[in-house]
């Protein structure tokens, strides 16, 4: 009777694990399950700056003091802050998994993470089902609440359309000719659809410009000499590459080499993060941008959100010995909301620690402060944000040994980003209507 | 002489520069036991193998039961009543002997194979049993073939072969791996078997003594080719096939 | 330029970095029985311990003679083939000889897991770079296009390799003796052969290979993790359809996934992910075993 | 002997379904995803049974789970039967078109030539924008019947269901193994030849239980993707199919249990090593793994279930 022995096993596993209780965070202490790659490809690029800018902040934020109003107040409205992190490589499934865990087992009092586009797609029906407060703080895919809605979940960064639009409108506002233009991006998700967005783009501003050719190497491909032919060949007056981490640093290395940057304008959709690995090895001329106004751009804007802006660049040179790129910004402005919106809470339901329910009334619509300038929960009835951009043309500084941003462009949230109730689809294939630019 | 049961024309296969068979033509009537001698590398049991559809063979003809069965795959010959064993006993070598057994039991049972049936049912087990018993091999029923002697090893290979309607069977070295003292007791023992089942023998074999004794009709194959085809005396006093199979001297 | 005289270059090129970094994985499984899976990682390794070494070259003041980072390299390969190479082998290998292949699999499976996080531990997550051997051997013009001088040097380190490999093997007496073990490693400890020997040999030989790979690419890239996941399945197509263990078939594999993908990439932008397993089904289909597998009827 | 089988059956029903009442809801979900894992892993281990290891399962895992998902959301199907029933048609029929081909492959090639296969149709997924590329898609929570429960209900109908499965399929897949069919799979695992001249086709036991393996596959990814609400093309990802290997060679080819015990093991391990080292949760995994295949060469069934007559 083997099968009753194993039975036996089985029904003492069961036991072992009913018995394992979580343990809840305090009242005073408000808990965050934080999900960012700690390994594979993006974690150098994203999982990692995010959260030592995260990491950075948290402890700031625990000390009490160390920001600007209206951030000077201790951890989120006096609850010192605690964080679960979990890596986020392994695919959706290992996610959603890890998300009950957290949100059964660790017992967070919200969720904040996600950079992959299909995480940040699986994850929400679990969290309304769950009823559990989640702050997508970096996916790009639009599809999150434009083919769902959902009660609990909020993105804290705009999607990735403005990052596409805002490329196609520095061309035309810098009035750079394209008489033809051509594509290279990764071959999964965010490739193609940020090569869509483009395309769209360009069909508006620059309706007789010829696509030469849309290559998608393998994610991860490493060698792009084929690819790189293929552009010397064709000759567009610009590539367009929505490329990051190692895929972006190869590509432009080898691309470097073999004099593509000087026969075509290159314009990279999310390209400032790779800048302090590259420094001077990144070409000058360059068009790029930083999915919104973050890094380099962040830090040339100036303006009333300087002081908050200077406050965490500083505090992240001075621990890390390098600036903070876009990631970091993001996970900013998705704590910076939080803390708004529990704050707000608290003052609603009189300082207790709010529930997941008291969370999302008061971060639907909210806006907020960040070092990437003004968030406002605008899209998908408050529950998307839309937030300025910026994009830029690359120029090292040889004296300072820097890497700078000249000729940048600051755009609008409502210029790059459709408005309410539309689909970033129909909007870029009906001419941007309800655009506001200067 | 009964009918013919097999009946092999002008079998021609070679392996590259070499001729592994070369003109082969035999008639084999029903019930008759068969021996082919020959050096290694004669054409022995490459005829074996084309006759049993490992090997297919150049061109020629097996004409067995109204049907030519050269090129045939060994699965469509067996079904239709020809068995083989092998120089090295193939056996399953993670069952048991039983278990072996019930293996060729159970392609053989009708209408073949089962999904649901246990292999282990009662009345499949009685079969195998009667066919080790048949063989005197029952007491090893319960042991894994790594076990056995290598005369058990050869009695259950050709007990196996015995599982399906058998009209033929090609015993491919039946005395080779098996102790001296054993290699009659054992011969005698499946040629009882064979005979009282009615079934056509054809064995291949280097003993002599073995070939004399056991066969009524001899094969002498020399290069690819069959130098001599008469009764064992025959055969044995040839001085072709003295000079290049026995060896013995003129 | 035209367009056929493109894609046999770039084909090429592509073509002598997959013999590379194939190779290894070919010779490993003939001598050893083992598809290495780790192969990727030691093949990350290989481009880690070049990012370190090249930089560390120029930090002591290698800019004096930059060609030296190339002599780097290949030191970094041999360093990560001396240490990883015996460790494995002898630490863990050794202990499955003769077990199922696809358990063999799985043995190394845990080990690209192991060696991933592994390589975290050593060398972070941040990319390393080292673009100067790149760029050092300057320009070539093939017609209107540039191709870098360092794209070609890596052709003739494949064929370097491919005519090393093919030599020791066919001309020296320890290559016959590996030969025969490729054959049939039981005769030949029957015949007095010490296998052992030359399992460690061929494993440090494979890691070498998979680690030089890493090496040249390093230069071309910024080194980050997650790099031995990509390079692993094309590596295995290619010994696939070169037949395992056969070092010949590698190099024809090679070429036919390189050329291939060539193709694709100018005239069919969208079949390039599926070229590869596209060219391993249809030689799978008439081949089974691979273009240059040794076919052994069985003796019966 | 059959009656035992009833028993064992109905003892690991009521074990397994305690759980929904005991098991805490993070592991209640965890057990169902390892149980329905453990359904693809159990067609490995049929296939095991004859001498081949499919390193390209997700090929079914994700054909399953993507057929119930684009059933669900373009035809409005939400009953978890028929969604199950539907896409095990639809493996059945694949694995029928792919089974005779792949039958005659051994070893290393069988194993590389069924992971070839599953990812190309992991590339072709990742293409299909318009069915979500590579971010996949999600699907809604399934119906029981008419019956459409929500939070905790859902989980443990849920859980319920692939408990039965697990059971049926576990009883269904014994009384095959223990069947004349099955000992011509463990015959052919050991001697072909041996097969072949005893007059049954090799080929054809290899594609029954590569088609066998196909159909639960199907069911598995099926129920995955119902349980998680979400399907990618990682489903077919050649490492998604290397855990369900590992799971199986872990479980070993002798106990079916077994496959299952070493599904929520996997599961649990790979929780909790991804909570506690989110750093070197890979190299965890690894040692773990590792650490199997040296104590239990052949698997988990090795400790409760020796062959009769097998050495010690």
């Amino acid at each position: 009777m083997m099968k009753s022995r194993i039975g036996g096993l089985l029904a003492a596993t069961t036991l072992a694990v009913g018995m394992a209780g979580p343990a809840a965070a305090a009242d005073d202490t408000f808990k965050i399950g934080v999900i960012t790659f700690l390994s594979g490809q993006a974690a150098e690029s994203f999982g990692v700056p995010a959260w030592n800018g995260g990491k950075l902040l948290v402890d700031m934020l625990n000390e009490g003091g160390k920001l600007p109003a209206p951030y000077d107040k201790m951890g989120f409205g006096g609850m010192k802050i605690e964080a679960v992190i979990v890596d986020e490589a392994g695919g959706a499934t290992k996610q959603v998994q890890e998300f009950r865990n957290l949100v059964q087992r660790e017992e967070v009092d919200a969720v904040v993470g996600y950079v992959s586009s299909g995480d940040c797609l699986a994850v929400p029906p679990v969290a309304d089902e769950l009823k559990a407060f989640t702050i997508l703080y970096d996916c790009g895919t639009p599809r999150v609440f434009e083919d769902g809605s959902y009660e609990y979940v909020f993105r804290t960064a705009a999607h990735a359309t403005m990052d596409n639009v805002s490329l196609a409108r520095y061309l035309k506002s810098r009035d750079f000719d394209v008489p033809s233009f051509a594509g290279l991006n990764q071959d999964y998700a965010w490739g193609q659809d940020s090569w869509a967005d483009f395309t769209g783009a360009m069909k508006q501003l620059y309706p007789d410009a010829e696509v030469k050719t849309a290559l998608f190497p393998k994610f991860g491909a490493g060698q792009y000499g084929t690819e790189i032919s293929a552009l010397l060949r064709e000759k567009p007056a610009l590539v367009h590459s929505s490329n990051w981490g190692g895929d972006l640093q190869g590509f432009l290395i080898q691309a470097t080499a073999r004099g593509l940057h000087k026969r075509a304008q290159l314009a990279l959709a999310a390209g400032d993060h790779v800048i302090p690995q590259l420094q001077d090895k990144m070409p000058d001329g360059i068009f790029l941008g930083a999915r919104g106004v973050n890094g380099l751009a962040a830090y040339a804007r100036g303006g009333e959100l300087k002081q908050l802006t200077d406050t965490m660049w500083d505090a992240y040179e001075a621990e890390y010995n390098t600036f903070p790129v876009q990631a970091p910004f993001r996970m900013w402005q998705a704590l910076f909301g939080l803390k708004t919106a529990v704050e707000k809470a608290m003052a609603d339901n009189g300082g207790t620690k709010p529930t997941s329910e008291e969370l999302a009334a008061a971060m639907k619509g909210l806006s907020w402060d960040a070092p990437s300038g003004r968030i406002e929960m605008a899209l998908a009835d408050g529950h998307q944000a839309i937030q300025p951009n910026a994009i830029g043309t690359t120029k090292w500084n040889a004296d300072t040994g820097k890497m700078e941003l000249v000729d940048v462009e600051y755009y609008d949230a409502r210029c790059v980003n459709p408005p309410e109730g539309m689909k970033s689809q129909d909007w870029l294939a009906q001419g941007f209507p309800g655009a506001e630019c200067d | 002489m009964n009918k013919a049961v097999l009946e092999v024309r002008d079998l021609q296969k070679t392996f590259g520069a070499v001729t592994a068979a070369q003109d082969i033509s035999v008639t084999v009537p029903e019930g008759a036991v068969y021996s082919l001698i020959g050096s290694n590398g004669a054409g022995k049991t490459t005829f074996v193998n084309m006759v049993t559809g490992y090997i297919k063979p150049d061109s020629g003809l097996i004409n067995f039961g109204n049907r030519n069965i050269a090129g045939m795959a060994p699965r469509q010959i067996t079904r239709l009543g020809i068995h083989r064993s092998f120089q090295i006993a193939q056996l399953c070598a993670e069952l048991t002997v039983e278990e072996n057994m019930l293996v060729a039991d159970a392609i053989h049972g009708h209408p073949g194979p089962s999904f649901l049936r246990r292999a282990h049912n009662a009345e499949a087990r009685e079969r195998a049993l009667a066919t080790l018993e048949r063989f005197h091999i029952a007491e090893h029923r319960d042991r894994l073939v790594p076990e056995l002697s290598g005369g058990v090893k050869k009695l259950l290979d050709i007990a196996m072969a015995m599982a399906g309607e058998t009209q033929i069977m090609m015993l491919d070295e039946p005395t080779s791996g098996v102790a001296a003292d054993e290699k009659f007791p054992i011969m005698d023992l499946v040629m009882d078997a064979l005979r009282s089942a009615g079934v056509t023998v054809i064995f291949v074999e280097h003993d002599m003594d073995i070939v004399t004794r056991y066969s009524e009709r001899v094969l002498a194959f020399y290069d690819g080719r069959i130098i001599a085809d008469d009764a064992p005396g025959e055969v044995l006093s040839d001085p072709e096939v003295q000079r290049y199979v026995t060896g013995a001297p003129a | 330029m035209d367009l056929a005289a493109t894609i046999l270059v770039d084909g090429l090129i592509y073509a002598g970095w997959l013999f590379i970094v194939s190779v290894g994985l070919t010779l490993v499984f003939g001598v050893l029985n083992i598809l290495n899976i780790a192969h990727g990682s030691l093949y990350a390794i290989g481009a880690y311990a070049s990012a370190s070494m090249v930089g560390a070259y120029f930090a002591l003041g290698g800019e004096a003679f930059p060609y030296g980072s190339y002599v780097a390299m290949i030191l970094a390969a041999l360093l990560v083939a001396l240490v990883l190479g015996p460790l494995l082998e002898r630490g863990l290998l050794r202990f499955f000889y003769g077990r199922d292949e696809v358990l063999n699999v799985l043995v190394t499976y845990a080990v690209f897991l192991i060696l991933e996080d592994v390589m975290k531990l050593i060398w972070g997550v941040n990319p390393y770079f080292v673009y100067e051997p790149y760029t050092l051997l300057g320009d070539v013009e093939i017609g209107p296009l540039f191709y870098v001088g360092y794209d070609f040097a890596v052709i003739a380190a494949a064929i370097v390799v491919g005519l090393a490999v093919w030599l020791t093997l066919n001309k020296t007496r320890v290559g016959k003796v590996v030969l025969a073990v490729i054959h049939d490693s039981e005769m030949s400890q029957t015949m007095g052969v010490n296998v052992q020997r030359i399992y460690l040999g061929a494993f440090m030989a494979g890691t070498f290979l998979a680690a030089l790979g890493g090496a040249l690419t390093a230069p071309m890239i910024s080194v980050t993790p997650g790099l031995g996941v990509n390079v692993i399945i094309v590596a295995f197509a290619v010994v696939i359809i070169g037949g395992l263990g056969s070092v010949p078939g590698a190099a024809i594999g090679a070429l036919m996934v390189g050329i291939s993908r060539a193709a694709s990439v100018h005239l069919m932008p969208e079949a390039e992910l599926f070229i590869i397993y596209f060219v391993m089904a249809i030689v799978l289909l008439f081949r089974p075993e691979g273009l240059f597998a040794k076919t052994q009827a069985r003796k019966i | 002997m059959r009656f035992n089988l009833l028993l064992a059956a109905v003892i690991a029903f009521v074990v397994l379904a305690a759980g929904s009442v005991i098991l805490p809801d993070w592991a209640m979900f965890l057990f169902a995803m390892a149980l329905a894992k453990g359904l693809v892993c159990l067609g490995i281990v049929g296939m095991m049974r004859g001498g081949v290891v499919s390193f390209g399962q997700g090929l079914y895992y994700c054909l399953g789970a993507y057929t119930a998902t684009l059933v669900a959301n373009n035809l409005g199907v939400s009953d978890i039967f028929l969604l199950t029933l539907l896409s095990s048609a639809v493996c059945l029929l694949v694995g029928m078109a792919f089974g005779p081909l792949l039958s005659s492959y051994r070893g290393i090639f069988f194993a590389m030539l069924s992971l070839a296969l599953s990812m190309v149709l992991y590339g072709s997924l990742s293409k299909m924008s318009f069915i979500g590329g590579t971010d996949g898609l999600n699907i809604a929570a399934p119906t029981f019947l008419g019956w459409a429960p929500e939070g905790r209900p859902l989980q443990m109908a849920l859980y319920i269901y692939v408990v039965a499965i697990v059971v049926i399929a576990g009883v269904l897949m014994r009384i095959y193994f223990d069947s004349e069919r099955g000992l011509l799979t463990l015959a052919t695992r050991d001697n072909e030849l041996r097969v072949e001249y005893l007059g049954a086709s090799v080929r054809n036991v290899m594609t029954y239980n590569y088609v066998f393996g196909a159909v639960l596959g199907g069911i598995g990814g099926t129920i995955a993707a119902l349980a998680l609400g979400h399907v990618d093309p990682e489903f077919a990802f050649w490492t998604t199919s290397g855990e369900f290997v590992f799971v199986a060679i872990l479980a070993g080819s002798l106990s079916v249990p077994s496959v299952f015990v070493a599904a929520i093991i996997l599961e649990l391990v790979r929780s909790f090593s991804n909570l506690y080292f989110p750093n070197t949760w890979q190299l965890a995994l690894g040692i773990f793994l590792l650490a199997v295949i040296v104590v239990l060469p052949k698997g988990l069934g090795s400790l409760v279930s020796r062959r009769k007559g097998s050495p010690a």
